[in-house]
């Protein structure tokens, strides 16, 4: 077993969440944790697959698990919180549905299911906080956090039924994780509300309202920026918050931050490898926070 | 005015047991009525029949009301229902179980785009292997609702300037095999 | 269409655990499979080698015996008895040429009525694949 | 087997249609009829009711039947029942076998073919296996006429003072300082609301001064030994630094300790006042006698405190602060066991929010907060102390949902009435009842239901999804919102309170598990004690002697509780006044002249029931001391340990009669 996690990034890694995958990368480079990415994996078949033909979404899923055995990963990393709960339920109903295994087994030729069910499919965040943790993370401090208060927004699919990232309700390891790095977070009731994922292109002002119910509270709990571990959620209260302050009156500029960003940042990465100049949101602010001048001990409120 | 009353001519138990058959759509007759699930839900304040009342239909076999709802396109798979179920029904499961019927018998509500949507999103996955996000959202688009556009232009230029929108069109290299395996099939 | 295999089982449930458990799947009209027939003991520590050998020799496909759980004994330790003569059963049909699966021992409490479906509907597929018993003359010699 | 010619009868039942309708009653009838040694076979409608055992009496006398088969139900049920018809037909009751084709054939088989097949093999199995049996005399162990009470709540008081009203010496061991249990907690009482304390502290009080009881709190029980009538029970006493015998109760000592602010956690108030390290769990205590809580006093952490209780006590020398434990060896015939519940805790679901905002309760905690006696003199005033102007009651946290427990807590639905009615008198708030279903199936429990929706409390139907502090609406600034569908409007709502109280469910106690190996009782899945018959023995265990009292066999009301609490003494009381129990003849004797003198016998018995003769180099059992098991006779190598009722031989024929044409 090669010491290696097979990275699977996932379309939108490779789209509008392009700064998860470049922030990831510098962040587990400098913990000495080599993401190698799945030769020429597939897309997960997300949550539109499974609404129209079972098999072949558990199929998508599963052949993605075999490369990662074929090159013999024990632990594929899925950034994506659909990713990695499609692969994750993919594994789950080959498990409990038998009938089900055989013919995904059947179409991919090869592939034995106890093998496809032993890969651990693993989320980023669940990573670092159980493969290295918040100690080693506040050992290894380069900067000072001078930022502001910091929302964590967990996200639906990452903490759900098939998902061991943490805890199904009330998550807390983006928060020990963040506060491990000095980033003051505050208690933000709607962390593992929905963001409504593709319903902001499809059924649009749907979308937006709960996307602004997010910011809002976010903003009531005194929270400067939102942290999220997700590339759609990050993309829809990003790329949307022009459209919700026009339509709220509300001054919300909020970056929505990748926790990888920050917490590549405050272990030292190259700022410019850490995809800050992508955000639409907020510009200012990341701006300031993220400058390279380093302060000298600085306390929080 | 609008006359309510439904006959059990019009119901369809069968069906009901059937669907109760499927992965993921098990213990559905030991659904309590409690509601938790709506309460949790995210998006039931936008639907015409709440995700409890939907079970409520299925369980009774009201087929053509339950596949026909928007209820079960807007459900956005956040999973919250399953998690509280007191009595651990895959409510999300049921709902996708639902959306493959409704699709085959194309009872969705017309240019309705979330189906449009899952439908262009399977098309781009089988040929290519890999979805692009840009594609995708012009042609569900195209297909259900072009007025979408107008509104997608600024944040697609947002996207643009900071390099997250990608004109490449992705496609793995062993598409040959995949897209053998996912010859589209029957549909339960 | 071909008869199919109807196997037998003779099956030895303890008097408070297993029994009981039985009982219970009776009055929750829990439905399985009617091919084994109990014999009741009152500790499954009572099980004498001789009666697993003598129900295989007289016909039985499998032999299910049904003890308390491990530290729920009614008389403290019988079903370790039981486990240890287990093991040497298990052995003793190894040599003579019986499969394994055809003796089972299973722990159940007298609250777990439908493991008891569980574990008869199982055995019973697990012998319609295997088949009936061919009997050694090891086995009609010893019972 | 003896000499005489075997004369069977066999009987099979129709329970009914219990059995009828899937097993074909006459064919089987017909069938025994046909077997070998049966003179007479008969098929009716009920064998247990007393036309059917009349039969039996009768067909003995004309016939002349020498032995019986039952076809019918399981023996758990019914063996007792037509043994003693045997007896009174005027034939040994052992003559007898039963065949349980009830829950083994009709209510677990579908294919009426199969089921009626498999009730003549067992049939055959017994009437093949009776035909060796031979009569057997019941033998009789004395009741010791003291009994053990374990748990002091409202249960345990209830069958204590009972059994020693009626003139039996009890010991009463309780594991808290204090006798009362949950009760002791509570305000008041549904649906009646007289006050819980009026009807308790009396019975509490009678406890301490009754001259036949033996009160021991801050107790447990370590050891068990022994069998029904003779049981040997080790007692440990924990220390309470206070002699209970040379304390008057002036609670002086209290006042004096070194500490002037209580500063730890009150249990008894859940932790929403503070004590003392000496300290007394309520005022209506029994006994009337402080404790020192080891784990806080500055004398036993430090051993540098002026001790200024003990100066306080004075000439008494009541206290003691070099007490050790005490173990106690009793002896009693019988026990009930009265350990009652613990609460569910509420922080097992986080989305209820408790232990994350402060103004969420669980209901017992309200309890304390309504009563007179409790941490705010019964104001109802929450942790931020300001006084709820609305409050939302969510039932059913931890009950009726297979995340946590599946069982309905039974008593829930009808305190959380009470609550929400004395929240209203207490403090005029808004009120709302969450709830999946209201159940309120007692004397009264329904009229009480109507009185609270006269006083309009809200009753909402629908699960609480979550309790949270997000504002969408201004007017939920600052206070904490219900997320629900109120599935009778049909639709989500949100709803601002002050304060949420949690109607958290009943569990089995995080001890039971201790408590069932020590008593050897069984457990239902749930946890809670399994009675002998979930009809026709709601208060006995499958343990000879050892009955069961209040919440620990399930969830009860207090009505309920004392109900099954009297039962259970009078089942006990029973043996003690009949004097003796007759014991089961199915023990091991040896046969002399097989035996080799192995012993192997003796490592198989855990009780010691098997002695070795070294003058005749012969193993020999202890018929009293044997409880049957048989373990013994499966492992004698040479055949000569044999079994009253599960002889070799008869259980052989058992088994060929099952496989006879397999």
């Amino acid at each position: 077993m090669s010491g290696a996690y097979g990275y699977f990034p996932g379309c939108s890694l490779k789209g509008a969440g392009v700064a998860y995958e470049e922030s990831l990368l510098a962040l587990f480079r400098l913990l000495g944790l080599p993401l190698a990415e799945l030769e020429d994996w597939n897309c997960c078949g997300a949550t539109s697959y499974m609404s129209i033909d079972e098999r072949s979404a558990i199929l998508l899923s599963s052949r993605n698990l075999l490369l990662a055995h074929k090159a013999g990963y024990r632990d594929v990393v899925a950034p994506c919180s659909a990713c990695y709960l499609v692969l994750r339920k993919a594994q789950d109903y080959m498990e409990r549905y038998p009938r089900i295994g055989k013919e995904v087994h059947a179409a991919l030729g090869d592939g034995d299911l106890k093998v496809l069910n032993a890969i651990r499919v693993r989320h980023p965040l669940e990573v670092l906080y159980t493969d290295v943790g918040p100690g080693r993370i506040r050992q290894s401090l380069v900067r000072q956090w001078h930022g502001g208060r910091v929302a964590c927004y967990y996200g639906c699919q990452m903490v759900r039924p098939y998902a061991e990232a943490d805890r199904a309700h009330d998550p807390m390891r983006m928060d020990e994780l963040l506060r491990a790095a000095g980033v003051p977070t505050v208690d933000y009731s709607l962390k593992t509300k929905c963001c409504g994922g593709s319903l902001t292109g499809t059924t649009h002002e749907v979308g937006v309202r709960l996307n602004y119910a997010l910011l809002r509270e976010a903003a009531r709990k005194g929270a400067d920026a939102i942290a999220t571990v997700c590339p759609l959620c990050q993309y829809n209260l990003d790329a949307y918050q022009r459209e919700i302050r026009r339509a709220s009156h509300e001054p919300f500029d909020m970056p929505i931050l990748y926790f990888s960003q920050i917490l590549g940042w405050a272990l030292g990465a190259d700022t410019g490898a850490l995809g800050l100049r992508r955000a639409i949101s907020g510009r200012k602010t990341v701006q300031q926070w993220f400058s390279e001048r380093r302060v000298e001990k600085e306390a929080y409120a | 005015m609008q006359r309510k009353l439904k006959f059990q001519s019009e119901a369809d138990p069968e069906w009901a047991r059937r669907v109760s058959d499927r992965p993921g759509c098990e213990g559905l007759f030991s659904c309590l009525q409690c509601g938790a699930c709506s309460g949790t839900c995210p998006l039931s304040i936008y639907m015409d029949f709440s995700p409890r009342r939907i079970i409520a239909l299925v369980r009774e076999g009201f087929r053509a009301d339950a596949l026909s709802s928007k209820t079960i396109w807007l459900c956005a798979s956040c999973y919250s229902c399953t998690v509280h179920c007191p009595r651990q029904i895959h409510i999300t499961d049921v709902m996708y179980s639902l959306k493959r019927e409704a699709i085959g018998y194309r009872l969705y509500p017309a240019r309705f785009p979330v189906p449009v949507l899952a439908q262009e999103f399977c098309k781009l996955v089988r040929r290519r292997g890999r979805s692009s996000e840009f594609w995708l959202v012009l042609r569900m688009a195209l297909r259900s609702n072009p007025f979408i556009l107008f509104k997608m232009a600024r944040t697609g230029w947002d996207l643009a300037r900071t390099g997250r929108l990608s004109l490449r069109r992705e496609r793995i290299k062993d598409m040959d095999s995949l897209s053998h395996h996912l010859a589209p099939r029957e549909v339960a | 269409m071909p008869e199919e295999f109807e196997p037998k089982i003779v099956a030895f449930f303890c008097n408070w655990c297993t029994y009981l458990a039985a009982d219970l799947a009776g009055t929750s009209r829990i439905k399985y499979a009617p091919n084994a027939e109990v014999v009741r003991v009152m500790c499954s520590g009572r099980v004498d080698v001789q009666f697993v050998l003598k129900a295989f020799a007289k016909g039985a496909d499998g032999v299910l015996i049904g003890g308390c759980h491990p530290g729920d004994c009614h008389y403290q330790e019988g079903n370790y008895k039981a486990l240890r003569r287990y093991r040497l059963l298990q052995r003793l049909l190894r040599q003579m040429g019986i499969e394994e699966e055809r003796l089972r021992l299973e722990w159940i409490s007298a609250a777990e009525g439908d493991r008891v479906r569980v574990v008869i509907d199982e055995m019973v597929e697990t012998l319609r694949r295997l088949g009936p018993l061919h009997k050694s003359e090891a086995l009609m010699e010893v019972a | 087997m003896p000499e005489r010619i075997v004369r069977i009868g066999v009987y099979t039942c129709h329970c009914g249609s219990n059995i009828a309708a899937t097993v074909d009653v006459k064919a089987v009838a017909e069938f025994a009829a046909t077997l070998p040694n049966v003179v007479l076979s008969r098929d009716y409608k009920y064998m247990c009711s007393d036309p059917g055992q009349d039969l039996i009496r009768q067909d003995i006398r004309s016939h002349a039947l020498n032995r019986i088969v039952v076809a019918s139900c399981s023996p758990h049920l019914h063996e007792h029942t037509f043994r003693t018809a045997l007896k009174v037909g005027g034939l040994n009751p052992f003559y007898f076998h039963m065949v349980n084709i009830r829950e083994q054939a009709s209510w677990v088989h579908e294919n009426r073919v199969q089921a009626t097949r498999k009730a003549k093999d067992l049939v055959r199995a017994a009437v093949r296996r009776v035909a060796f049996h031979e009569p057997l005399k019941r033998g009789r162990v004395a009741i010791h006429p003291d009994v053990l009470v374990l748990g002091g709540g409202i249960a345990g008081i209830h069958a204590a003072l009972t059994l020693a009203n009626a003139g039996k010496h009890v010991y009463l061991v309780e594991k808290e300082p204090t006798i009362g249990g949950h009760m002791a907690k509570f305000d008041k009482t549904f649906p009646t609301l007289d006050c819980a304390a009026c009807i308790l502290t009396p019975k509490m009080s009678a406890v301490r001064s009754h001259p036949n009881i033996t009160l021991w709190t801050y107790s447990e029980v370590v050891k068990v030994d022994g069998y029904v009538g003779n049981y040997k029970v080790k007692v440990l006493r924990h220390p309470r630094y206070i002699d209970e015998d040379l304390c008057a109760g002036c609670l002086d000592c209290l006042e004096a300790c070194v500490y002037k602010q209580a500063k730890v956690p009150d249990a008894f108030n859940l932790g929403l006042s503070k004590r003392r390290p000496i300290y007394i769990p309520f005022p209506q205590a029994v006994p009337q006698v402080p404790v020192i809580d080891p784990e806080t006093c500055i004398q036993f952490k430090s051993g540098k405190c002026k001790t200024t209780c003990v100066d306080a006590c004075g000439e008494r020398h009541a206290i003691n602060l070099h007490a050790e434990p005490q173990a106690h060896e009793i002896e009693v015939g019988t026990v009930i066991l009265a350990t009652g519940f613990q609460t569910f805790d509420a922080a097992r679901v986080p989305y209820y929010g408790y232990g994350r905002y402060g103004n969420v309760y669980t209901a017992l905690e309200v309890e304390r907060l309504v009563n007179a006696s409790g941490p705010t003199a019964g104001q109802v005033v929450m942790r931020d102390g300001r006084t709820p102007q609305t409050v939302g009651i969510v039932h059913c946290v931890g009950s009726r949902d297979e995340n946590t427990h599946r069982w309905c807590s039974r008593v829930c639905c009808m305190y959380s009435l009470k609550l929400a009615h004395l929240i209203k008198e207490h403090t005029g708030a808004e009120v709302f009842d969450f709830y999946i279903d209201i159940r309120t199936p007692g004397k009264g429990f329904e009229e009480f239901y109507q009185k609270l929706l006269n006083e309009r409390v809200h009753f909402v139907r629908g699960r609480v999804a979550e309790v949270t502090d997000w504002v969408l609406d201004p007017s939920e600034e600052g206070r904490l919102v219900i997320r629900v569908e109120d599935t009778l409007a049909g639709f989500v709502r949100r709803i601002p309170v002050d304060m949420v109280v949690l109607a958290t469910g009943l569990e089995p106690r995080a001890d039971a598990p201790e408590i069932r190996r020590l008593f050897n009782i069984s457990c239902a899945g749930e946890g809670f004690f399994l009675e002998r018959h979930p009809k026709l023995a709601p208060v006995n265990t499958f343990t000879d002697g050892v009955f069961l009292a209040g919440c620990c066999q399930s969830p009860k009301d207090i009505p309920d509780t004392v109900a099954q609490a009297g039962a259970a003494a009078a089942e006990a009381l029973a043996l003690i006044d009949a004097g003796y129990i007759e014991t089961e003849p199915n023990t091991a004797h040896v046969e002399e002249s097989l035996c080799c003198g192995c012993k192997t016998c003796m490592s198989m018995c855990p009780y010691h029931a098997v002695s070795f003769l070294p003058e005749i180099y012969k193993s020999r059992v202890n018929e009293v001391l044997c409880k049957g098991c048989g373990t013994c006779v499966a492992a004698c190598p040479s055949g000569a340990m044999r079994q009253n009722l599960f002889e070799d031989d008869e259980i052989f024929a058992e088994i060929e009669g099952i496989l006879t044409n397999a």
